[in-house]
């Protein structure tokens, strides 16, 4: 690897900022991410040249913008190696992505008995909207176990699937790191004649992704984790199944016509785009499809690599038995996010130590409870690494542990 | 900038201020319907096919200059055209809307005439939708005809 | 009024790009309006010092920014005058949030044979999201037909409402520029004990909005019409209301438990939340509200109302029966939006014309299908005015107008 | 910004590491339950009301050590004391977190004693929640045992 990664630092204005004159060390990106100047200036430029109305007026600056918009939806296709751009919906974030697939092809397709497969490390994201549903038309929920060490238990998955409707699961756990093997999962899911959903949130912005190598059915992912801005989201999905299902939302933009009596449906994307779009956020999320790639997803995922078996081996051997790190301490099936329990000092006390120095770490069950009862904690401190994350950042970490430890254990 | 007179040639307006073909044939005739949800032009194709011929074709609807010129001109070029021929220059029609269908360069052997007026759309590309509102709608005619 | 209108141009920077050496005539505003440099350095300077997910993790960053988040939803609270701030709930534009109401409380209140009262006035957000559950469940849409002039025709209301369970309707008509009798009509459906969900979308950013005054049950709006950014709307609801009614997306934040058998709901506004916010948005909301604040919504209102005397009577001075301005020309019912046929040309080659003078309106149906059948027109131009435009704009709008029939009538 | 000392005052690290009325009570003494949903605290509080006063009071439960302090203190400060009285207190506490419910100033004369140690926490606006958890979940249990 050629790239010098510490050089980035300088692209994302927040890392220089100071609290109380100590340096930040942002170390929840998983939680979300920081922005690259590449992105603001985007935005920023957008909004002080070309802002208009997209896909609606023809006048020169509405025609430039919608073009903007669409090439945002172009780079993302190409991001992700999706066959065409009108299968990439954008949405308001992963969240919606993910309800989206249920609305639609769940309601579509799901009746009184039917199965739907999940896991034990699932985001709260890809499980309420599963439970609305099955709560609704009496479907059975199924739930994939996972190995004391944190990685899906795949021993029994034939009888969980026999009969399953969708599977429907990370790609990287949020919690734990651990790195599924979406391929295999996919495959899995269509054998027994299951679709399969892949929450990509915490994948695509580590690591490459290409749904037609996963041949997976949707794929739901955020761009606030992955260098680009809040309040747009992305659902990709297999041509013929988003043909084949329902709208989501009504209104503008997503219609064919509409009389008093009903309405037809437009045209791929825009049958899921109803309303005016997020569109100063697409222009970011382009930027940002277009730094990642600048970089190269192998090469972050390498950083990422080296920096995990960097903290787990300062972690365990700073503080040996006085921390318990969840998940697996194979760094070839986990990505830089670290959950663990520190001494018996509760998460929100170890966060508040070290948020005086300026290590900010996420206290609390991260969304995922049902994995938080399985690890037999209510909470714990999560550290989760970037690209533009180094080395040192993991001693500040470590450096700022002992003074919480210190102070706890008086 | 393109100036309006790239978009607005002499022949295009002539068309839309003199339609070819308008009016409506009755069945066994096809009918075919589109529109353009963004600015809501309507366009209805009429076609009648004898022995893989285009024996007629009439046009309704409404809509901007381009999208019933185009409608206009287009029935000029196919009426009384055989089917392969009019699918060969419906294919050679879009490419010159600069819209890609991934096959390989089209068969020009069908000469565009007076479409060729219409070239000057692709420096629009908002109002490509319009121009090419008429050809989608006959290819659906077509599919119709032959089904 | 002692506001100068005119120096306000100067705060939103594309108002002074120039397309082919002409500068921009910005008539499009009711499809989204400019931004600010208060709402763009807002924005910028938040992504470059302070961003962080909110509402989750606790360090310093990140507390900040949820009280800029959660500022922004108190800001937002009193420009409408709601009694709580929990009871407005950001959504990524207003068709969500009307999409939000149909699908919580239509879905919780309406069954076979109930009964929605809509409008032929409403923009097809406020229209097929009420059809797609009128479908599924049975229910009867009663429309409130218009006068000749654009008015809603109220002779009839009281046996239309008869029987209803819900009024929704726009508080003011993006094509017409019609502005209703909010507070009238809201009295309307409760007398039928109805509830009245209000369109705000094009109300909020022209006029006073007083949700107590209204009496409203629901109203929505969107950011990016009142110099906001994109990917934000808002719903206002009626605290009781928001309470009883169920979920709607399903995710991360709106949780209060989830177990592997279900969950349970978070406390108002975390319910209707899922999932990561429109943070940056959010933020820039925030200032567009303060910047309108400053001026004085009634300003603004009589500001819009000057420009549309004026430019009512500049385009039928200039163009006697050549154009045809549908809706009402009192000016004490309509705001300064203008749709309108001229001679014989397509609205598409008038906005043709107009965009080579740089002059931007929109052409089409506006999303509004259902009146413009009513108006036995399949599309109109439409020019629509806002704070930041001028008398002048006026003039260029009738100059490129003579230009257009010109053109098409030689 | 504050030092972690003023938010981890001796006497409530005092209470955290060796919490005051720990434990469950059977019915029919009431249970109330309580959690934030942001940190995943959860507390539990048990109520035994006699005539009109709380005859005995047990707290149940895990979280942060302002949580689970500020229900320690709150249990040693409301146990024998008459159900009037407590609903003050918590009146008070909730005013003194800055927490604002519309009334007026809050009754002064229940003395707040140790608990004035948790003023400090007014200064990290996030660890608020914590603190009010075992406070609000009284406040259900009072309910519940007047119910
Ligand atoms: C009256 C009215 N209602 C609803 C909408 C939908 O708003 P949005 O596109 O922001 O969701 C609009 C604007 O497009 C509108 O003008
Ligand atoms: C694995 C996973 N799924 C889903 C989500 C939800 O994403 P968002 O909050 O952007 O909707 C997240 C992040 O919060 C996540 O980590």
């Amino acid at each position: 690897m050629t790239l010098n990664f510490s050089s980035l630092r300088a692209d994302f204005p927040v890392l220089a900022e100071h609290i109380n004159g100590k340096p930040l060390v942002y170390l929840d990106s998983a939680n979300s991410s920081q922005k690259p100047n590449a992105v603001i200036d985007a935005m920023t430029s957008f909004l002080q040249h070309s802002y208009a109305p997209t896909n609606r007026s023809a006048y020169t600056l509405a025609a430039h913008a919608t073009d903007l918009y669409e090439g945002a939806r172009s780079k993302v296709a190409s991001f992700i190696n999706a066959p065409h751009a009108h299968e990439v919906v954008f949405t308001k974030n992963a969240t919606e992505a993910l309800n989206l697939v249920v609305r639609t092809w769940g309601s579509a397709n799901l009746s009184a008995g039917d199965v739907i497969v999940l896991t034990h490390m699932e985001h709260h994201a890809n499980i309420v909207p599963w439970q609305m549903l099955a709560a609704e038309r009496g479907c059975e929920i199924r739930w994939v176990p996972l190995t004391s060490d944190g990685l899906l238990d795949l021993s029994n998955i034939d009888v969980l699937l026999s009969g399953a409707s969708v599977f429907s699961f990370t790609a990287m756990s949020n919690v734990l790191g651990t790195i599924n093997p979406v391929k295999e999962l996919c495959a899995l899911a269509h054998k027994h004649g299951a679709i399969a959903v892949v929450d990509g949130c915490q994948s695509v912005p580590h690591m490459m992704t290409d749904v037609q190598d996963f041949d997976a059915d949707f794929l739901a992912f955020s761009s606030h984790k992955m260098v680009g801005p809040s309040g747009i989201g992305i659902l990709w999905g297999r041509e013929s199944l988003l043909e084949e299902i329902p709208p989501f939302l009504g209104g503008g933009n997503m219609i064919a016509d509409v009389k008093l009596d009903g309405f037809t449906c437009a045209e791929l994307p825009g049958k899921f785009e109803a309303g005016t779009q997020p569109i100063t956020e697409a222009v970011g999320l382009g930027a940002a499809v277009d730094y990642l790639s600048a970089i190269g997803m192998n090469n972050i995922r390498e950083h990422e690599r080296d920096l995990a078996q960097y903290a787990l081996h300062a972690l365990t051997s700073r503080f040996g038995r006085d921390i318990v790190i969840h998940g697996s301490n194979d760094i070839n099936q986990r990505g830089a996010t670290f959950s663990f329990a520190f001494k018996d000092v509760h998460p929100h006390d170890v966060s508040q130590v070290l948020d005086q120095h300026n290590v900010c770490v996420r206290a609390g069950h991260h969304c995922a409870k049902p994995l938080m009862r399985l690890l037999g904690a209510n909470a714990t401190v999560r550290a989760s690494f970037y690209l533009y994350n180094t080395t040192s950042e993991v001693d500040a970490l470590c450096d700022a542990l002992e003074d919480a430890g210190d102070f706890f254990t008086l | 900038m393109p100036g309006l007179e790239d978009l607005y040639r002499e022949i295009i307006l002539d068309h839309y201020k003199s339609p070819r073909n308008r009016g409506t044939l009755e069945p066994p005739a096809v009918r075919a319907e589109g529109h353009n949800p963004l600015c809501g032009d309507e366009i209805e194709v009429f076609l009648d096919v004898q022995d893989g011929v285009i024996s007629d074709i009439k046009i309704s609807g409404q809509g901007c200059s381009i999208s019933q010129s185009s409608a206009s001109m287009m029935s000029a070029a196919v009426k009384g055209k055989p089917v392969e021929q009019v699918r060969a220059l419906i294919q050679r029609f879009k490419h010159m809307m600069s819209i890609e269908d991934e096959t390989s360069e089209p068969d020009t052997s069908t000469p565009l005439g007076d479409l060729e007026a219409l070239q000057g759309v692709v420096k629009f590309p908002v109002r490509i939708k319009c121009a090419v509102l008429a050809w989608n709608t006959l290819a659906e005619g077509l599919e119709l005809a032959s089904a």
